[in-house]
């Protein structure tokens, strides 16, 4: 069974290590968020000012000064600070974030990402990816390791207009997890019930298979 | 040193069509509300407007949008925005997008005198096109202009009459930075006190950058993503 | 009879306009702010991170955190901010101080000025001065017309290491109020009692005389 | 995530001969009291300072120069130190002196990424030599790197157990800017309280950019000028 979003984040969660500073984006990234390991101590960064972001408010206690990226509402931690967006990029171009885990609509072997537009189709805009792929030290990406049309979002090279180059370290997709490694994408763990040969046939990307891969458990 | 002005209108008054605007905000987030209404009753027209987001389609900057005022759009994400898209296939708008850190980067260059500066933001990918790429410590950069901006016009929550200004929460975001930026800068505020009442300490803004400050009035603050948990849900 | 440096100061006091940020170098200029004329609103810049500069402390309430540029104990006025060096500097850069006054130990008639370093004698650093006159829009020099020696510091070209190269507008000097023009140093006021011909003899550099020339008035 | 240690003995604990620390402070005004006291009784040598003053005789980085613990010092100004000057004269320590914006400018450009900023202090002047110069909309500019440092240490007024810190009038100075510059940033404090007690709309140095804090003992904060009015003169 391929992972649901809910277990590609909580996968995600064991790469949290105790002090990190972590910026997730939108989508499977926030959902991260709720599975930080027990005796883990993280803080959230949002790009858009905010460090020590906290849960979802209850309702009634929205407040429309308090988003986060994704421009949900949301709430802070004790020990938060907010900060203007210069402060905000700034400290994640100096390598302060620790661990940024963002969606891609493709990964190359060598670490491409493409997350921002569609030629013809899509023209959201970049917003805060090309910093952060930019600059981060260590990128995890979270996505389904096919397209709606079953193709393969691994690629050998990207088709689609680059986030940015050489970055992407690590992926999480609802079938395995893989680093991105000189010699491409090497196989690390695969979700329940998933086969290595299902992997590899939905990979188009190079796929480094060494030794028995072992399944994810939940 | 008093910078105060009636209202938004007051504060507007000289802008004009063909001028090039920064607007404050992220999403709908701190937006300058009482100056965008007063620029889509004014009808200035041929605006570039600098702005992180260019709001929802009957809301922020989606107001300009809808009037047909705006030539130019330099943003980062523009989001939900259907009439923004239909402007944009039709070639009716001129759309430049670059990385949101370069966008506050370069306000904040244009606030601090620095006339370009560096970042690694777009290298390698199409926003790089026609830029110079300059490598430091082994890692490329590409080199990005100050902007130049003929107004900043931007939302505070406390400010005093000499112009000195205060965010609330994440409606900080471009704010300040814009603030800096602007040949003339703009500022709304939700409450409007006299010089010496705000903590000197805590001053985000001070007032040197500020050319005009108002009290608005009437704020909506809509919320685009109101998302809320359960209460005996822990996250 | 040359001026007192509290008559140089009030003399430059006289070029203030409603509604100027001022920045006061160490010495004279920082005797400027007693006399800003009536109904002159300025508000006073410290490079150091201070917006809305206040008089000298009163005995006992001196703070050990509020100090001036100049090291000195200061209090501030209402309306006053404080903020970081780089933002200081910021603003400087970005011309939104209208008016720097400083000192200077050579002018030259292009507008050169030298007032950091004297090569094997005194090496106390430029501090903030060379940012401060590369950057204003309006810098008038407040100094002696010659040095203990009968010297003039008004010369063709400074023979001191230069602060900054083309940038001074306007000299008030114990002799006379000049302006630094392309033609050269243009005589516009003289001290009480000084002639107009000892103002040629203690000035080096270039003087241009045009009509009748005032004496100033205190 | 706590960043608290016991004091400025454990924060120093691993500043090594030779390394190159940024230390805060304007004058004496906001400098780190107890960290230098615990470097001169640590004794590191060869030390790199970049601080835009250098104390005086007797006290601030002054004590360090007394105990021959600095082989360079990067300033903007070094003012009355007769010691400083002794040693500069016979050789025996090495002084760069640069703009005090510049240097201000060259810590936020390392806390911000930015490996370079261009700035127009000292074009034309021997601070010039040997740098690039480049002409942007017909005015002249250097081009600077950004400083890279192995510690920054610094001295806030309030600080959380987080690392979020808080500073008093002018004492703030260049302390926020080597705070987001160091490699590894000591900060220390006059009142060290929980994490989510300083409001975090008014926090100057968050604290990602803060590794070790502690609450310093027995201020000194001396006066370098003090200079007062009489009561009955009103400037």
């Amino acid at each position: 069974m391929p992972l649901t979003k809910e277990q590609i984040a909580q996968r995600i969660a064991r790469e949290l290590r105790d002090g990190y500073y972590v910026n997730l984006g939108i989508g499977i990234p926030t959902l991260v968020a709720n599975y930080i390991p027990e005796g883990i101590n993280v803080v959230l960064q949002s790009e858009n000012g905010l460090l020590g972001m906290g849960p979802f408010p209850i309702e009634g206690e929205e407040d429309p000064d308090l988003i986060n990226a994704g421009k949900q509402t949301i709430t802070t931690v004790p020990g938060s600070a907010f900060f203007d967006s210069a402060m905000s990029f700034g400290m994640i171009r100096a390598g302060k974030v620790d661990l940024t885990v963002l969606g891609a609509m493709e990964v190359s072997e060598n670490g491409d990402i493409a997350n921002w537009k569609i030629p013809g189709k899509m023209v959201k805009g970049m917003g805060g990816a090309m910093d952060l792929v930019a600059s981060a030290k260590n990128i995890i990406v979270a996505m389904m390791h096919t397209n709606p049309k079953g193709e393969s979002k691994l690629l050998p090279r990207c088709v689609l207009p680059l986030t940015g180059v050489k970055c992407v370290r690590k992926i999480v997709s609802d079938l395995a997890v893989l680093d991105v490694t000189p010699q491409g994408f090497k196989l690390l763990e695969r979700a329940p019930g998933v086969s290595v040969e299902e992997i590899k046939m939905k990979t188009a990307g190079k796929l480094v298979i060494e030794g028995e891969i072992l399944e994810m458990k939940f | 040193m008093n910078k105060t002005v009636t209202d938004a209108q007051e504060a507007i008054r000289d802008i004009h069509d063909g001028a090039i605007l920064m607007l404050g905000g992220f999403g709908l987030c701190g937006i300058p509300e009482n100056c965008i209404a007063a620029l889509v009753t004014k009808g200035v027209k041929r605006l570039t407007c600098i702005s992180n987001n260019a709001g929802v389609d009957d809301f922020g900057i989606g107001l300009m949008l809808q009037h047909k005022q705006v030539k130019k759009m330099i943003s980062s994400y523009v989001g939900e925005n259907a009439e923004f898209e239909r402007q944009l296939l039709s070639g009716e708008l001129e759309v430049e997008l670059i990385p949101q850190g370069t966008l506050a980067t370069r306000c904040m260059a244009a606030g601090y005198g620095m006339p370009a500066i560096f970042t690694p933001a777009g290298v390698g990918t199409e926003v790089a096109t026609g830029k110079e790429t300059r490598t430091f410590n082994g890692k490329d950069y590409l080199l990005e202009y100050a902007f130049d901006a003929d107004f900043a016009i931007i939302k505070a929550w406390k400010g005093d009459t000499d112009g000195n200004l205060v965010y609330k929460e994440t409606a900080r975001n471009f704010n300040p930075l814009m603030a800096m930026a602007g040949k003339v800068t703009i500022a709304e505020v939700e409450e409007l006190v006299p010089a010496g009442q705000l903590d000197p300490n805590n001053i985000h803004t001070p007032g040197i950058y500020v050319h005009r400050i108002f009290r608005g009035k009437n704020y909506q603050k809509r919320i685009e993503q109101r998302t809320i948990r359960k209460v005996n849900q822990s996250k």
